[in-house]
C-alpha cells in the first residue's frame, strides 16, 4: 500500500519544477513543456485523491479527462501563437516578444 | 486486474529485449568495424551534404496535426460511453450526438475554409 | 481430455506445482508471468520469417513470376538467410547523428506492434492477458510506434529522413482518427450485446460467438471497411506507402538505418500488416469463435488464425493491385471522406441499436437493423461524394475545356472530397 | 517495503529526474524527449493507481498527440533559436527560488495536514464497473452531459482558432 501523501508530495516536486520552467525558460516551446508538466502534476493529485478518498464515485477520473482535454487545448493553441509570432518576427524567445513594453 | 498489468510491464521489457539483442549481437560482435569518414557521412544522392539539417517545414504538417489532436482527444472522450452503452437510456444519446456535432461541425467549418487542402 | 480443452492452463498448473517446490508463492506467479511473455514475445517475433516469405511469393505469383524459391523447401528459409546476412552488415551510425535515439527507434518500432500481441485473444483461454482496457491499449501501443518514426528521422541527422519521417507521421497521425472511430463501434455493439466488460478483447469475442450474424462484420460493415483502410494506412503499405515509395524517393525516414535496425523497421512493417489482420479478425470477424468451439477450444486457435491470414491476404492483395495514392489524395480521403462517414456511421449505429434494442426484436433483426442503417449511410455517402466529384469535373472542365491541356487535377475544389475518395467507396 | 511501494520510489525518481532534464536539457528536442519520459512514468503512476483507463488515454494524448506537436512546433521554429548559449533568462535564480519557495510551502502545508490525519481514506477497493460509470456520468443530464458539451465546444472553438492563428497569411487567399 503506497501512502497518499507520497503521491502528493511527487505532484508538489513535479509542480514546482514546472513552474521553475515557466520562469526561467527563454524558449517559448519550453516555457509551454513547463506548463504541460504542471498540468500532469495537477492530474496525479486528481486521480490520487478519486484512488484513495472517493474511489466509488466518478469524479476524479471525469476531471482528470477534462483536464486532458484542456491540457491538449492549450497546447494547440500555445503551439499556434508561438509559430504566428515566430513567422512575424522570427524569434520564439519569450523576452524578445515584447510589443506592450514601454 | 494489478496480475494484467504486470504482465504488459513485464512483456513491454521483453519485447524491447528481443529486437535489441540481434541489434547488439550484430553491431557489436558480428558486422565489421571498419568505418571511415565517407561511409558515416550522410547519404544525400552521391554528392556532399551541404547545409543544415534544419530544413524549414511546411506549417501544414503541424495544421493537420492539430486537427487530430483534436480529434484524438475528443475520441477519449467516446470510449467510456462506448462501454456504459448498454446500460444507458436512449435519450442521453443526445449528449454524444452533440458533442460530435459540435466537433464535427468545427471540422467541417476548417474544411469551407480551404484549411485542410495540402498546397 | 483437460490437456486438449485447457493447454495452457494445464501447462501453468504443472509448472507452478514444479516451481513451488522452492520458490515463494509471489515469485512463482513472477517467472509464470516471464515466461508466458517470452512465449508469446517468441511467436509474435518469428512469425515474420514466415509472413515475409509468405508476402514475397505471393505477390510473385500475382506479378506472374515465381518468388523466392532456393533457399530451403520452396524457399521457406530465403527470410531466414536475409537475416543472417543483415546480422554479417557493418553497424553505421552517421556523423552527428543522436546515438541513443538513433539506435532506440528501431527497438520502440517493433515494441510498439509485439506488445499489441499480449491482448490479442488466440482462443478461448490462449491470450496473454486479458486486459480490462484492450481495445484501448491498442491504440495506446500504436500511436507510440508513431513516435518510433518520428525519433528514427530526426535521429539520423538527414534532411531527407527528416522531412520523410514527417511525410509519414502526418499520415500516420491522421489515419489513427478514423481508425480509433472505428474502434469505438465493436466496443459500442458488445456493451449492447451486455458482456461485463465490453473494452476487454475477450468478450468482444464473446459477444460475436452466439451466431453468424452476430459478427461486427455484418452489424457494421462501415467500421470494418474503414478500420480496415485506415489500419492499412497506419503500416505505411501500398496503396498508402507514399512515404517511402521506393521507386520515386530514395526512401522515407529510414535512409539513414542499415543493418539489423533496418532490419527491425521491416519486422515491425511486416508484423505490423500481420497484426492488422489478427485485429481484424478479432474485432469484427468474430475471433477464434466458430462451430464446435465449445466443445474442442483448441479449435478456435485454427479459426483464429484462419481469419487472420484471410484478411492479412485482403491486404497483399491492395498491395499487389492498387497504384499508390497522392499526397493531397491520401488526405482529402481520410478528413473528407473517411471521418465524416465514420461518425456518422457511430451516430446512426448507436441510434438504431436504441431504436431497435435486442431485447425487443431479437438478436437476428436487430442485426438486420444495424446493416441495413449501414447500408443507407453508405449509400449517401457514395451518392454525396460522386455528386460532389461530377460537380468538381465540370467545374474543371469548364475552366480548362477538354482538347486544351489536361486538367491540373491538383487545383480541384476545396468544397468536395478529391476523386480518390470516390473510388475508395466503391 | 512491497514491491508496490518500491515500483513507485523507482518510477518516480525517474519522472522527477526527467522533469528536472525537460526544463533544464539545453538540446529543446532533447527536452520533448524528456517531457515524454515523464508522461510516460505518469501513465504507470495511473496504473498504480488502478486507473488503468486513464493510463492509456495518458499514452494516446500526450505521447501520442500532444508530444507529436510539440515536436513539430520545434521544427518549425528551430532556425532562429539554436542550441547555443544559455537557455535561462536573466531572472532564472527567481525562477528557482520561487519554486523552491513553493514546495516547501506546499510540502510544510501538506506534512501539517497529513499530521493530523485530516485525509478521510475511504479504504474501499475501486469497483470493477467504475468505467462504465463514468461512461454514464459523461452523457447523464445530472451529472457531466453540459461539461461534456462544453469540451466538445472547448475542443471545436481551439481547433478553428488555433489553424487560424497558424495558418500563413499568403495561403489565405
Amino acid at each position: 500500500m503506497i501512502p497518499l501523501s507520497w503521491y502528493l508530495a511527487l505532484s508538489a516536486a513535479l509542480f514546482s519544477v514546472g513552474v521553475y520552467g515557466v520562469l526561467a525558460r527563454k524558449n517559448a516551446v519550453a516555457i509551454l513543456m513547463s506548463v504541460e508538466l504542471m498540468l500532469n502534476a495537477v492530474n496525479i493529485n486528481l486521480v490520487a485523491f478519486w484512488h484513495y478518498l472517493t474511489p466509488t464515485a466518478v469524479s476524479g477520473m471525469a476531471f482528470a479527462l477534462i483536464v486532458f482535454a484542456v491540457a491538449a487545448a492549450e497546447a494547440a493553441v500555445g503551439l499556434a501563437l508561438i509559430i504566428s509570432i515566430y513567422r512575424r518576427r522570427q524569434t520564439v524567445v519569450a523576452e524578445d516578444v515584447n510589443l506592450m513594453k514601454f | 486486474m494489478q496480475e494484467s498489468w504486470i504482465f504488459i510491464g513485464v512483456f513491454l521489457l521483453i519485447a524491447g529485449i528481443f529486437p535489441a539483442t540481434p541489434i547488439i549481437l550484430q553491431s557489436v560482435i558480428l558486422g565489421p568495424k571498419k568505418s571511415n569518414p565517407v561511409k558515416n557521412s550522410t547519404y544525400e544522392c552521391g554528392i556532399e551534404t551541404f547545409g543544415d539539417t534544419w530544413v524549414q517545414f511546411k506549417v501544414q504538417y503541424y495544421i493537420f496535426t492539430l486537427v487530430f489532436v483534436v480529434f484524438d482527444v475528443g475520441m477519449m472522450f467516446l470510449f467510456p460511453f462506448a462501454v456504459a452503452y448498454g446500460q444507458v437510456p436512449a435519450f442521453m444519446l443526445v449528449a454524444v450526438v452533440g458533442f460530435l456535432g459540435i466537433i464535427c461541425g468545427g471540422l467541417i467549418y476548417v474544411w469551407r475554409k480551404g484549411a485542410l487542402r495540402w498546397v | 481430455m483437460e490437456f486438449l480443452s485447457n493447454p495452457i492452463g494445464v501447462i501453468r498448473d504443472w509448472l507452478a506445482g514444479l516451481l513451488s517446490g522452492f520458490l515463494p508463492p509471489d515469485a512463482v506467479s513472477l517467472v509464470l508471468v516471464i515466461l508466458g511473455a517470452l512465449v508469446v514475445g517468441a511467436l509474435g517475433l518469428t512469425t515474420p520469417l514466415f509472413l515475409i516469405w509468405y508476402e514475397r511469393r505471393l505477390i510473385g505469383r500475382m506479378q506472374d513470376r515465381v518468388g523466392p524459391n532456393r533457399v530451403g523447401p520452396e524457399g521457406l528459409f530465403q527470410t531466414v538467410a536475409d537475416a543472417l546476412k543483415l546480422l554479417s552488415k557493418e553497424d553505421i551510425t552517421p556523423i552527428g547523428a543522436d546515438k541513443i535515439v538513433y539506435n532506440l527507434a528501431p527497438i520502440m518500432a517493433v515494441v510498439s506492434v509485439l506488445t499489441m500481441w499480449a491482448v490479442i485473444p488466440l482462443a478461448v483461454n490462449i491470450v496473454g492477458t486479458d486486459l480490462n482496457i484492450g481495445v484501448l491499449y491498442i491504440v495506446s501501443v500504436g500511436s507510440l510506434g508513431t513516435l518510433a518514426i518520428m525519433l528514427g528521422g530526426w535521429a539520423s541527422n538527414n534532411k531527407y529522413a527528416l522531412l520523410g519521417a514527417f511525410r509519414t507521421v502526418a499520415q500516420l497521425v491522421c489515419y489513427e482518427v478514423p481508425m480509433i472511430l472505428a474502434l469505438i463501434v465493436p466496443v459500442l455493439l458488445a456493451s449492447s450485446v451486455g458482456v461485463a466488460n465490453p473494452m476487454s478483447m475477450q468478450e468482444v469475442v464473446a459477444a460475436q460467438s452466439g451466431a453468424w450474424h452476430e459478427w461486427f462484420l455484418f452489424k457494421a460493415p462501415i467500421a470494418f471497411l474503414i478500420f480496415f483502410i485506415a489500419s492499412v494506412a497506419e503500416t505505411g503499405r501500398a496503396p498508402f506507402d507514399l512515404l517511402e515509395a521506393e521507386s520515386e524517393i530514395v526512401a522515407g525516414f529510414n535512409i539513414e538505418y542499415s543493418g539489423m535496425k533496418f532490419g527491425m523497421f521491416f519486422v515491425a512493417e511486416f508484423l505490423h500488416a500481420f497484426t492488422v489482420g489478427a485485429l481484424v479478425a478479432t474485432l469484427f470477424l468474430g475471433g477464434w469463435s466458430g462451430p464446435f468451439v465449445e466443445q474442442a477450444p483448441l479449435l478456435g486457435v485454427v479459426y483464429f488464425i484462419l481469419k487472420a491470414f484471410a484478411a492479412y491476404f485482403l491486404i497483399i492483395l491492395m498491395r499487389a493491385a492498387l497504384p499508390r495514392i497522392r499526397i493531397d489524395h491520401m488526405l482529402d480521403l481520410n478528413w473528407k471522406f473517411l471521418v465524416p462517414i465514420m461518425l456518422a456511421a457511430i451516430v446512426a449505429i448507436a441510434v438504431t441499436d436504441k431504436a431497435l434494442p435486442r431485447a425487443t426484436v431479437g438478436p437476428l433483426w436487430n442485426a438486420v437493423a444495424l446493416f441495413a442503417a449501414n447500408l443507407v449511410v453508405a449509400v449517401i455517402a457514395v451518392n454525396w461524394t460522386s455528386a460532389a466529384a461530377r460537380q468538381m469535373r465540370q467545374a474543371d472542365e469548364s475552366r480548362n475545356p477538354p482538347g486544351a491541356a489536361p486538367a491540373a487535377s491538383a487545383d480541384h475544389g476545396h468544397d468536395a472530397p478529391a476523386p480518390a475518395a470516390s473510388h475508395a467507396a466503391h | 517495503m512491497t514491491g508496490l511501494q518500491i515500483t513507485f520510489l523507482v518510477v518516480a525518481a525517474a519522472i522527477l529526474a526527467s522533469a528536472v532534464l525537460v526544463v533544464t536539457a539545453r538540446n529543446l528536442v532533447h527536452a520533448a524527449l524528456w517531457l515524454i519520459a515523464t508522461l510516460f512514468g505518469m501513465a504507470i503512476l495511473f496504473v498504480l493507481l488502478q486507473a488503468g483507463f486513464l493510463a492509456a488515454v495518458q499514452v494516446v494524448v500526450y505521447i501520442g498527440a500532444i508530444a507529436i506537436l510539440i515536436i513539430f512546433a520545434i521544427m518549425l521554429t528551430r532556425r532562429v533559436m539554436q542550441d547555443t548559449g544559455p537557455q535561462t533568462n536573466s531572472q532564472w535564480w527567481l525562477g528557482g527560488l520561487l519554486a523552491a519557495a513553493l514546495l516547501a510551502a506546499i510540502a510544510y502545508t501538506l506534512f501539517r495536514v497529513d499530521q493530523q490525519g485530516a485525509f478521510p481514506l475511504a479504504n474501499v477497493p475501486i469497483p470493477d464497473s467504475s468505467l462504465a460509470e463514468l461512461g454514464k456520468a459523461l452523457v447523464s443530464p445530472d451529472f457531466y452531459m453540459i461539461p461534456l458539451v462544453v469540451i466538445g465546444v472547448l475542443l471545436a472553438v481551439g481547433m478553428v482558432g488555433s489553424i487560424a492563428i497558424a495558418r500563413d497569411e499568403r495561403e489565405k487567399e
